[in-house]
């Protein structure tokens, strides 16, 4: 029963591409699960805006958004419906285009953003059997798509003709390609573990259990600094705060989406949204053991429920995050990338090595602990070495 | 006109648009561009005979390719770093304008 | 210890959104259209006209002296004077206006027009909620709109009110004390003039006019 | 050859040609984009997923990026007014019109050339990380070294000079 349940949305993939005839078979059902990307991911984007504006307003002590429900109806469902409204007034505003601007480019740039964050997906695993293209080096697929973001930022920076758009755009280029590389590192050490770039491989190999807990790699000391290390990543790469000079408000008005509005803008913000959610997802996969359930008694839940559930959890920690830390600076954000980051990144790679080759007892949990935690405080210290904290002097001009 | 003869003038073109870019634009980052293009036609040639090649398990081709893309990302960290110094130097990244040695 | 300090942070912001749930004292906002906030002793929005007693039209303390038409910086205040008078709370005939009009999309709410009002007759409301869908209609408030009643006015800013009211009693009483003398004057002067006529009369037979009562003195 | 890979063929070559032809260098930044990612996909037809993920990882990703970089950083993102173009350029396109006619003639007239197209050869992740590790474990170190050095090299090729010299430099 439970086991259909878990295989409800395969089947029903099998079902439908039966009515197609032999030869259009692997059409249909690419087509189909196009479809169900391009509906799932915006709609899980919608809900997510009401989640952080609500919970933003929690943490701050107010109500967040609570009247608009079911349109037409008195039904206020919390504040729930509000995307509806925001997404008509989004999409009907004006387009406006500055009159200096590169035309084809600026038309261009949301449309380059948008596609290979939905490429991405392409490789992700939703559930048991519920992956779309089951790659075999899907992780590589993954970060070369991802790479490409990075251009189609560079394209709307650069062809609004402004020069917030453009320091917004060469500050993201640079937050990204930074951040890139502990990203990378960081899921490296998983790939050295399993030994494939697959991500069912990756899953299968964390969906085992011992005394009832799930080997998931979080689980283990490089498990859980890469965990860490990923994580804060990719707050980076996805623009979110503390990492959010990109777009820093108070700085840069929006940074390279200013000169967008309406339709354009929204691709925009959807691309943020739906990169954020296939990085989480690529975490999930890779260190907290993607659909898999973190003990053998809860396994009869289906595949997708905890592999959303997970996504929304970190979802809700990014967005409590947001609501907490301020932003910070560009020399911190670099110091903290290459002096911190990358360097914790390769010793644990290190440490990943000698756990996998270290016999299964408590000396390798020692060795791993103090290796992670000795490197951890050497850096941290060397990170806040040159930080002068003290009441700060202004000095005004004459 | 086998596959592997198609993939040879599509790579054989590649390297002449890239040559001729290189020789005829002035600009030093037009120059590294048409360089990245010869580079990346050598690349196709080596994937075509790879792939067609008598001994594909060999991989021979293939890892030529992933190689030179390593030395590719290196060759433009260190022309681009140049064409900075230059422009940083002299304030101006024309190659016309730059054609003595001395500093 | 690095990363401690992010630690307590998220602690606080936690702490609140739980406790966000569990205690309504912690919510800084009201939901609005149902509930208000309690407004400060000294909000001021646009301003309106006081009358006194239950008709607007025969209590409104405006005289139309124009001066805070004259004073108001963006000129947003429009007024005509009436040809004809009536008395106003003292019982003494005065002008009224016509017109008065306060445009509050002009109006910056400096409360100049307040300051020199002679009459206390022009104060400020706190009525916020004014927007409308007619810009040029809806927004210029007439005097059947500007006319609030003075207990309005004492429920609105008691202190003020009461300020306002200490000096219209004053001016009432000291109008009401001149009459008086006045009446008194006039008595004793009817009475001498009595007496001065029944004199005269005994020798002129022609009797003087009674004089005028004296105008009330000017404040 | 499918229909499907002359396309990108084509899509590649214009790619390729504005590249080298247009006036805006920031334009033709991205038209090489463009023209890498055709190549990207020339080589996921002829069977090499890897190296076509490779390629869009590593030029997309990295190389168009460093070029936008530096094209911004030696403000050169509008158009010149003067020429753009050599004083020797009609030689130039003409010895690769010449390289273009020599190439194609012995690529059409060679005899060693297979006339049969084999089948699709593997490469899978995991061979072509075995080879990288035993056959080609050498080339892979020095390669290693090589990125080594020239981000050393370019890091202090790029490194502001001391302020000494660019005041001095500021004053010429």
């Amino acid at each position: 029963m439970f086991d259909k349940l878990d295989q409800i949305f395969v089947t029903a993939l099998h079902w439908l591409v039966s009515f197609v005839p032999e030869a259009w078979r692997s059409l249909a059902s690419s087509l189909i699960c196009i479809a169900f990307i391009l509906s799932v991911f915006p709609a899980v984007f919608s809900v997510t805006t009401i989640f952080e504006r609500k919970g933003i307003g929690r943490i701050q002590n107010r109500y967040g958004p609570n009247r608009v429900g079911i349109p037409f109806t008195k039904i206020r469902l919390a504040g729930f419906g509000q995307f509806i409204p925001d997404g008509v007034k989004m999409l009907t505003k004006e387009d406006i285009v500055p009159r200096a601007a590169d035309k084809i480019v600026h038309f261009l740039a949301p449309v380059v953003m948008l596609i290979p964050v939905l490429l991405a997906y392409a490789v992700l695993p939703f559930g048991r059997n519920m992956t779309v293209t089951d790659y075999d080096a899907g992780l590589l697929f993954f970060f070369a798509v991802g790479g490409a973001v990075e251009l189609s930022v560079f394209m709307a920076g650069w062809s609004s003709r402004n020069k917030y758009s453009l320091l917004g755009a060469m500050r993201a280029i640079a937050q990204m390609v930074s951040y890139e590389i502990p990203l990378i590192l960081s899921a490296v050490t998983v790939v050295m573990v399993v030994g494939s770039l697959n991500l069912n491989a990756i899953i299968a190999h964390q969906n085992q259990y011992t005394f009832g807990i799930a080997h998931w790699f979080v689980f283990t000391p490089w498990g859980l600094v890469g965990f860490i290390l990923f994580f804060i990543a990719s707050l980076a790469e996805s623009n979110r705060t503390p990492f959010d000079l990109p777009e820093a408000e108070s700085e840069i008005i929006a940074g390279y989406f200013t000169e967008y509005s309406g339709f354009k803008f929204a691709l925009f913000f959807l691309g943020e949204y739906l990169g954020m959610f296939a990085i989480i997802g690529l975490g999930i996969t890779l260190f907290l053991g993607g659909w898999t359930s973190p003990v053998s008694f809860l396994t009869w839940i289906p595949s997708y429920v905890w592999f959303f559930t997970k996504l929304m959890a970190i979802v809700f920690v990014f967005i409590w995050i947001r609501a907490t830390l301020p932003r910070l600076r560009m020399d911190q954000l670099m110091n903290f990338a290459w002096k911190f980051m990358l360097p914790l990144a390769l010793i644990n790679i290190l440490v990943a090595g000698l756990w996998h080759y270290m016999a299964a007892d408590w000396q390798r949990w020692l060795v791993c602990s103090t290796i992670i935690f000795g490197a951890y405080v050497i850096l941290g210290r060397g990170l806040m070495h040159n930080q002068k904290l003290g009441k700060r002097i202004y000095r005004y001009a004459e | 006109m086998t596959a592997l003869q198609g993939c040879l003038l599509i790579s054989a073109l590649l390297f002449a648009i890239g040559f001729a870019g290189a020789v005829t634009r002035r600009h030093a980052i037009l120059v590294l561009i048409g360089i990245e293009l010869m580079l990346n036609a050598a690349n196709l040639n080596f994937i075509a005979f790879w792939r067609f090649g008598p001994h594909p398990e060999a991989l021979t081709g293939f890892m030529f390719v992933l190689f030179s893309m390593a030395l590719a990302g290196a060759e433009a960290a260190v022309g681009l770093a140049l064409v900075i110094a230059i422009y940083r130097h002299k304030k101006t990244s024309n190659l016309d304008e730059v054609k003595e040695l001395k500093g | 210890m690095l990363g401690e300090q992010i630690i307590k942070g998220m602690a606080v912001t936690a702490r609140n959104f739980f406790g966000s749930y569990v205690s309504k004292e912690r919510l800084t906002t009201v939901q609005y259209p149902e509930e208000h906030l309690a407004q400060k002793e000294n909000t001021r929005q646009f301003p309106f006209l006081v009358y006194d007693g239950d008709d607007w039209e025969k209590g409104l303390r405006c005289v139309a002296c124009q001066i805070c038409e004259k004073e108001c910086p963006p000129k947003c205040i429009y007024i005509v004077k009436s040809k004809d008078k009536k008395p106003d709370y003292k019982g003494q005939p005065q002008i009224y206006p016509l017109t008065f009009d306060i445009d509050i999309s002009v109006c910056m709410s400096c409360q100049i027009c307040v300051e020199v009002c002679p009459f206390e007759s022009i104060k400020m409301d706190t009525k916020f909620e004014l927007s409308t869908d007619d810009r040029f209609g809806g927004l210029l408030l007439t005097k059947d709109k500007l006319a609030k009643s003075n207990t309005y006015y004492q429920k609105m800013h008691p202190q003020d009110a009461a300020e306002s009211d200490a000096v219209i009693a004053g001016e009432k009483a000291k109008a009401e004390a001149k009459a008086k003398a006045a009446a008194e004057a006039k008595l004793k002067a009817d009475a001498e003039a009595k007496a001065k006529a029944a004199a005269a009369a005994a020798t002129v037979p022609i009797a003087a006019p009674a004089p005028t009562p004296p105008p009330p003195p000017a404040k | 050859m499918s229909i499907f890979f002359i396309l990108t063929a084509i899509v590649t070559l214009f790619a390729a040609a504005s590249a080298m032809s247009l006036r805006n260098l920031v334009h033709c930044a991205l038209a090489l984009a463009v023209s890498f990612t055709g190549i990207a996909a020339l080589y996921l037809q002829l069977d090499a997923q890897f190296v076509g993920f490779a390629e869009i990882l590593v030029y997309v990703g990295a190389i168009a990026i460093l070029i936008v970089f530096a094209i911004l950083l030696t403000r050169s993102g509008e158009a010149p007014e003067n020429s753009v173009l050599t004083s020797g350029w009609m030689a130039g396109i003409a010895i690769s019109a010449m390289v273009f006619t020599l190439l194609g003639w012995a690529v059409l007239n060679s005899s060693a050339i297979p006339k049969e197209n084999p089948p699709a050869p593997v490469a899978t992740v995991k061979n072509v990380g075995d080879a990288l590790m035993t056959k080609f474990v050498l080339p892979l170190e020095i390669i290693g070294l090589v990125l080594t050095a020239a981000m050393i090299g370019a890091v202090i090729i790029a490194l502001k000079e001391s302020s000494k010299s660019e005041t001095a430099g500021r004053e010429s």
